[in-house]
């Protein structure tokens, strides 16, 4: 027979005043197996957890249900005082009667509580009957961390990382670490230029002795679980031997093939062999294969001949190589809404219509134009401007249904960047409201408005088109309530921020989710901002949703704390609640192996001491599985059942009822 | 049927001879030569024993399962197949219960067997034949090493008909009280004896659910609780796998119409996931996989 | 069975109160009633719940076993589509309901009985018109007799 | 006592007075397309049409499931509340001969060392009305086991088809009680009211009883390679055992809720593959072949030697119920050689 004690807490007035919790310990007490029962005014309070911890002790207690709050709230806090006590913590169950009882039926004769309570305490007791000592797994962990994407905020984790003594290993798609913020002129709402701020970063990460830079390479695959991850990643050719490579500059000097710069957003063109902006870290080119005519059709090769040190290599491969991590820190990035999407306002249509992205290289000392603004379409000085905000945000039909949120910020930057430049060029702003919260923040918008002489109205663009030279754009000002027409030499849109075209495929390569935008998701969006749901693969950055410079520099710092945090012992705990295969009664079906979102079951080969193979077995994968509990119902035999939530656990709860 | 009879058993001896199977799973005569068994052939020389006719109801693919350890310490079988029993195959191909190369398939051509044997009197006539044969699509079996007899121009009706499908809409068409009084009528009389379980090759589970006693899900007595328990889930662990082969009921003692709620789930499937189990080795079954816009109505 | 007792020999529907359990998952619908609770809504109190970690985990032997310990409704409920705390678990739980619903339809379980649904962790108003909603219309149906008697009938 | 008649009227009030005194009366009916033994309260849906009713009549004193007690958890521990046995008079009309034997069977089961009252109780007031056959089947092989439609093994009144009505001739002393009971049912029979006559199914003839035994005995046999051509082919289902007049194990299980339950009495059947599962995980009778030796064996090896008595009656029921076509009676033939 058990010895349980029942704990029925009123938690001063909160279940007390509708449930009679001394009623509820005194007729739990009748019940089979109950050996000790009390109502108590506050259960989770350091009295009450002494008490506690007394009764298990006085009464030899071996299981514990305690009738308080939600569990969400103290089940850890009891779990944990069972186990000081000397319990196996899983020998202790929390019956909900608050949250879901007390606090939900008024019936001040409390009755109706009353009954309930008891209801939920003989549920608790008889499904505490079936639980069995559960142990933590521990699963060794590989102090090493990948960072996916090198932008600032991945720079930042990895920097954080390293400084901590771990190894890192970033992987960039592109030919240069730096990301979006390296295209950017100055940053809000300091105006420092962010190549002054971002370069050194970028320097130290390459120099430093704990950090691997991956260049133009990608994700492949992704094995494993954390603190055990292996990680295949293929590392493009770039047919430049990196060992010998000086970024003398020779090649791409001397190289007479051009193409259009990714990096300038089409506003200048760069060489076939390239590095894609004078800061590039590593500063080693790479050869544009699409459009080499020396690989293409073995005509040139000038590179190669001007090349010093020899180091392009025409015959270069893409070299796959796999790693392990313990953790994967995802630091992608954002893309901007695609040309296509802004008819209305002639973006792609009429060349002086350009982002606010094309506009930050226009207004960068070693953009395409040395920082002076100039109209693309004949190189001359534009005196006015019309910033449209909002460019595809907020606009559920035609764009995306959230703010992009550093626009208004980076519109009142571009006014006055444009104010610095062109003094007696007039900026136009549209808008539909400025969101400016954060620090110094407003007073920057102010600014823009109050010294630099930025006219904002409210309203939509209507239209925009073309006219004598002109970009005309007909709006509405909605606070004087007239329609203006504006005579503008160039018009800038603050696109919205969109997540990265390959955000879904590297979402399923690592097993977590993202939402209907295609952001990735928190694990829960206030308490675990930087968690996925896939243990060790942690957000930083855009890549979960529009954010600025201070923000994601502030999630590279936490991602690196929380891989810090999971490299600070050779082994890690977890919670024991997994799935179990009953190796007598499984048929290997692999209905569990399919239907598992974690691909946490294996299908294991018993073999007989010649080695021959005598049966499939489904496996459990420890460190991968989370518990969800699918493969228990897609197991026709039962041959799985899930720890902390069994067949006979549940069973006992439906047949108390 | 003479030549096709013959043209089996020469295929028999020849697999036999060669040693590329060590068994053929056929059909074979009772002692009165009045009745159809399955037989085993071990011995090239009494390949004479298979038959192949209208009796010839009985879906052999259950030996393929690890229940008949017996039969698969004997060595790679070769089994005669029909093509609706071939479908039974193929999901214990999808299921890893057999692999593909593990086993020699028989493919014969059909033109219908009896509903049950104690039916055919002198010839086979459709009255006496199952709703699946009426409705049969793989008269020419599909997954064969080598097929047996002349191939078969039947096409099926666009949409299914028969007996079957008119009692389903018919059940349908009752209130939620007929329904619970027809099922339980029926299910009243299950006497537990399993013939459904065991002559259904996807029943191939060495533990039924209904042997799991820790906790005891389903109730092993036969009353009306645990039979309706126990033929609801059957029936449950059979959605988008059963191929309508019809043995469960065939076999039923005491003849539940177990062909309806088969069936019922069969189109179910069809309907809402757009799968048909028993054609094709490489799609899992519908059941363990999802589609994110999965349409339904009921979840508020 | 007293419960089924007292079912039996009750005459009004006004005095019968339902017994109603619900299976659902920890992150959203537990947590969409927690919320109710500290939000001090009221709701009616026939309905039992059983904590699972997903509604992938809700076995439809839960729903027959319910029943057969006397249930007159079952209720279900989980994280909307797209929202699973492990990602696909509805969704696989969706495709199972699917099917399960149609063969307890077809079996003649009165499908007012059984209610799905998805309230996720900050639709406590949800989940309070959910539960008064679904009490009231099992407590219009009367216990499940059709059910309850199961239990008598026995092969002599 | 002298052979008494009753005519198809009189069955009719028979069954009515029987149902009136509180007793039950148990005939063969038509249901679900197949004719069983069911209980009747009046003879219309009564058929006379019929080789042998689907189920074996043993039902009425070991049924399929019985509650044995009540029990109930509590702070105490268990308590238990005893099922009182419904122990009411039971007429069975309409056995066949073969089938009437096997009555005898259980008996010497359920009372060899234990007596099983839930079984003993009832059968006590079973009172059997055999009709002798008038048509047989393939499957039919009462002869073979040394009985025939004239047999009056087990019968307590035997009865024989005429045109109207049947000539009853009792046998046992309570079939005599039974008949002075009911006397107003019975009367002289009717000039020109013959007996019909009685079919005499074909022996088998390569099937030796005593050989069988012999062969069965010998401890070499057991692993006779036959076993497991004759019968791998059986699909492990329970439809022999449960339509089997004389196949008698059964499972005890609890069912109920958290505090409450009954313990009941299940039919169990040997050919399940669990049947004999040790808990350890070891099965003694790990194949089918296996199991359908251990049933064979049963009926013919430890039956006769432990009760003197035949396992098997010859009603064939096993044959027409196999999904997959065993005939019992092969292996009969095959174990005689």
């Amino acid at each position: 027979m058990p010895r349980i004690g029942v704990f029925v807490c009123q938690c001063g007035n909160n279940i007390e005043s509708t449930v009679d919790t001394q009623k509820v310990a005194d007729e739990a007490k009748e019940l089979p197996g109950v050996v000790y029962s009390c109502s108590y005014k506050f259960m989770c309070s350091s009295p009450g957890q002494e008490m506690f911890k007394q009764a298990i002790k006085e009464n030899k207690l071996d299981g514990i249900v305690v009738s308080a709050c939600s569990p969400h709230m103290h089940e850890k806090t009891f779990r944990r005082a069972s186990e000081a006590a000397g319990l196996n913590p899983f020998q202790c169950e929390i019956a909900n009667i608050r949250e879901q009882c007390s606090w939900v039926h008024h019936d001040p004769t409390k009755k109706v509580g009353t009954a309930k309570t008891m209801d939920l305490t003989r549920m608790t007791i008889q499904r505490l009957k079936k639980n069995r000592d559960l142990t933590k797994i521990t699963i060794p962990v590989t102090k090493r961390a990948l960072v996916i994407g090198g932008g600032i905020a991945g720079i930042q984790a990895a920097l954080d990382i390293a400084d901590g003594g771990h190894e890192v290993v970033i992987v960039e798609k592109e030919p240069s670490i730096g990301g979006n913020m390296a295209r950017l002129s100055e940053t809000f709402p300091t105006m420092d230029c962010s190549q002054c701020i971002l370069t050194p970063k970028m320097v130290e990460a390459e120099l430093h002795d704990k950090i691997s830079l991956y260049t133009y390479s990608e994700i492949e695959k992704v094995d494993g679980y954390i603190g055990n991850f292996k990680v295949t990643i293929k590392r493009k050719a770039k047919f430049v031997d990196e060992s010998t490579c000086t970024g003398c500059g020779e090649c791409w000097e001397k190289c007479p093939f051009k193409a259009e710069s990714e990096f300038e957003l089409g506003l200048s063109k760069r060489k076939v062999i390239y590095t894609p902006f004078p800061q590039a870290v590593p500063n080693i080119p790479v050869i544009d294969k699409t459009k080499c005519p020396k690989i293409l059709k073995d005509k040139c090769g000038l590179c190669a001949k001007v090349c010093g040190p020899q180091s392009i290599d025409f015959t270069q491969e893409d070299q796959i190589v796999t790693e392990e991590f313990g953790a994967i820190i995802v630091a992608t990035g954002y893309d901007l809404m695609p040309k296509t999407r802004f008819g209305e306002y002639g973006y792609g249509k009429i060349t002086d219509v350009i982002s606010g992205m094309q506009f930050e290289r226009l207004a960068s000392a070693s953009g395409p134009t040395g920082g002076a603004i100039r109209r693309p379409s004949d190189n001359t000085e534009p005196k006015s401007i019309v910033f449209i905000q909002c460019a595809g945000s907020r606009d559920e039909k035609r764009g995306v249904s959230y703010c992009s949120k550093i626009c208004c910020m980076y519109t009142a930057k571009h006014t006055m960047l444009y104010r610095h430049k062109v003094h007696d060029g007039q900026a136009y702003v549209f808008y539909m409201d400025i969101r400016s919260g954060g620090k110094r923040y407003e007073e920057f918008v102010r600014g823009a408005i109050e010294n630099d002489g930025a006219m904002y109205l409210r309203g939509r663009v209507s239209r925009v088109y073309e006219k004598d030279g002109k970009v005309i754009v007909q709006g509405a000002d909605t606070l004087s309530g007239s329609q203006v027409e504006i005579e503008a030499d160039m018009v800038v849109l603050a696109t919205a921020l969109v997540s990265r075209s390959s955000a879904t495929t590297l979402a399923q390569t690592l097993g977590i989710g993202y939402d209907k935008d295609k952001f990735y998701n928190e694990y829960h969006p206030k308490l675990k901002p930087v968690e996925t749901v896939t243990a060790g693969v942690f957000l930083a950055g855009t890549c979960a949703g529009p954010m600025d410079i201070p923000e994601s520099v502030s999630q590279g710092s936490a991602v690196a704390s929380k891989a810090l945090a999971l490299f600070s012992s050779d082994k890690m705990a977890r919670e024991p609640i997994t799935a179990i295969v009953n190796t007598k009664t499984c048929n290997a079906c692999w209905d569990c192996v399919n239907s598992c979102p974690y691909v946490a079951i294996t299908k294991e080969e018993v073999k007989d001491r010649r080695g021959n193979v005598v049966r499939m077995l489904a496996k459990v994968n420890d460190g991968l599985c989370q518990g969800c509990g699918v493969c228990v119902c897609a197991c026709r035999s039962k041959a799985v059942d899930l720890n902390g939530y069994t067949d006979e656990q549940v069973y006992a709860a439906i047949a108390t009822f | 049927m003479g030549k096709m009879e013959k043209e089996l058993r020469e295929k028999a001896k020849e697999l036999l001879e060669s040693g590329e199977v060590a068994v053929v799973i056929g059909y074979g005569f009772n002692r009165r030569k009045t009745r159809v068994t399955p037989v085993f052939i071990t011995d090239p020389a009494e390949t004479d024993k298979l038959v192949f006719n209208a009796l010839c109801v009985n879906n052999l693919s259950i030996y393929l399962t690890r229940k008949y350890k017996d039969v698969q310490r004997i060595g790679r079988p070769a089994i005669v197949a029909k093509g609706c029993d071939i479908k039974n195959i193929v999901v214990l191909i999808t299921e890893g219960q057999v692999k593909r190369e593990d086993v020699y398939i028989i493919g014969m051509t059909c033109e219908g067997v009896a509903y049950k044997q104690e039916l055919l009197k002198e010839k086979l006539v459709p009255e006496i034949m199952p709703v699946k044969c009426h409705n049969c699509d793989v008269r020419n079996p599909h997954v064969t090493d080598t097929v047996i007899g002349e191939k078969s121009d039947f096409t099926p009706p666009e949409e299914p008909t028969g007996m079957v499908f008119d009692k389903i809409k018919q059940i349908e068409s009752m209130t939620a009280t007929e329904r619970w009084d027809f099922w339980n009528e029926h299910f009243t009389r299950c006497i537990k004896c399993y013939a459904c379980r065991q002559l259904c090759s996807l029943c191939y589970c060495e533990q039924c659910i209904t042997e799991k006693n820790m906790p005891q899900w389903i109730e092993t007595s036969a009353h009306p609780r645990g039979n309706l328990a126990w033929n609801l889930i059957r029936a449950m662990h059979l959605a988008g796998r059963c191929t309508f082969c019809g043995e469960c009921e065939r076999g039923c003692p005491v003849n539940i119409p177990l062909n309806l709620v088969n069936q019922k789930l069969v189109l179910t499937v069809k309907n809402a996931f757009d799968f048909e189990s028993g054609y094709d080795e490489n799609v899992h079954p519908p059941m363990i996989v999802f589609k994110e816009d999965d349409k339904e109505s009921f979840i508020k | 069975m007293s419960e089924e007792a007292k079912a039996e020999t009750t005459d009004s529907k006004e005095s019968f109160e339902p017994k109603i359990m619900a299976f659902v998952c920890n992150w959203c619908t537990y947590a969409g009633a927690d919320l109710a609770g500290t939000s001090r809504m009221e709701y009616r109190p026939n309905v039992r719940i059983i904590k699972l970690p997903c509604t992938g985990r809700i076995d439809p032997l839960f729903i027959i076993k319910a029943f057969e310990n006397g249930a007159d409704g079952v209720l279900i409920s989980g994280c909307h589509p797209g929202d699973c705390h492990y990602t696909t678990g509805n969704y696989h739980a969706r495709r199972r309901w699917i099917a399960f619903k149609d063969l307890l339809d077809f079996t003649g379980i009165d499908m007012s009985r059984v209610h799905f649904s998805w309230v996720s962790a900050s639709e406590a108003i949800k989940w309070v018109e959910l539960i008064n909603n679904v009490t009231d219309d099992i407590s219009a149906l009367g216990p499940f007799m059709d059910f309850k008697r199961l239990n008598k009938k026995e092969a002599e | 006592m002298t052979d008494r008649y009753i005519s198809k009227e009189s069955l009719g009030t028979l069954i009515t007075t029987v149902n009136k005194s509180g007793g039950r009366f148990v005939a063969p009916v038509l249901d679900a397309r197949q004719v069983v033994y069911k209980e009747v309260a009046s003879i219309e849906p009564v058929v006379d049409d019929y080789i042998l009713p689907r189920n074996s009549y043993k039902e009425v004193a070991f049924p399929q499931t019985e509650v044995i007690y009540k029990y109930e958890l509590n702070r105490a521990g268990v308590t238990i509340d005893p099922v009182e046995i419904e122990a009411r008079e039971t007429i069975v009309f309409g056995a066949r001969p073969c089938e009437a034997a096997s009555l005898a069977s259980l008996n010497s089961v359920f009372t060899w060392d234990f007596i099983d009252e839930t079984y003993t109780k009832r059968e006590e007031r079973v009172v059997v009305l055999s009709v002798g056959c008038i048509n047989a089947d393939d499957e039919c092989f009462c002869t073979t086991v040394n009985l025939s439609p004239k047999s009056t093994t087990g019968s307590d009144v035997a009865l024989y088809e005429t045109d109207n009505g049947y000539i009853a001739t009792p046998i046992t002393d309570k079939g005599k009680a039974f008949v002075k009971t009911y006397s107003a049912s019975f009367a002289d029979t009717p000039k020109g009211e013959k007996r019909k006559e009685l079919i005499d199914p074909e022996k088998i003839e390569g099937v030796d009883l005593t050989k069988l035994g012999e062969t069965l005995a010998k401890t070499e046999n057991y692993d006779n390679p036959k076993w497991a051509e004759l019968t791998r082919k059986c699909c492990g289902c329970g439809a022999c055992t449960y339509s089997c007049p004389t196949c008698h194990c059964f499972d005890i299980t609890d069912e109920g809720t958290a505090f409450e339950g009954e313990r009941r009495k299940n039919w169990d059947a040997c050919q399940f593959d669990h049947f004999t599962l040790h808990a350890s995980g070891h099965n003694p009778r790990d194949t089918q072949y296996k199991r359908y030796r251990n049933r064979f064996m049963c009926k013919f090896h430890i039956y006769p030697t432990k009760f003197n008595s035949t396992g098997c009656v010859g009603c064939g029921r096993c044959i027409r119920v196999c999904p997959v076509r065993l005939d019992i009676t092969e292996l009969m033939e095959a174990m005689s050689k």
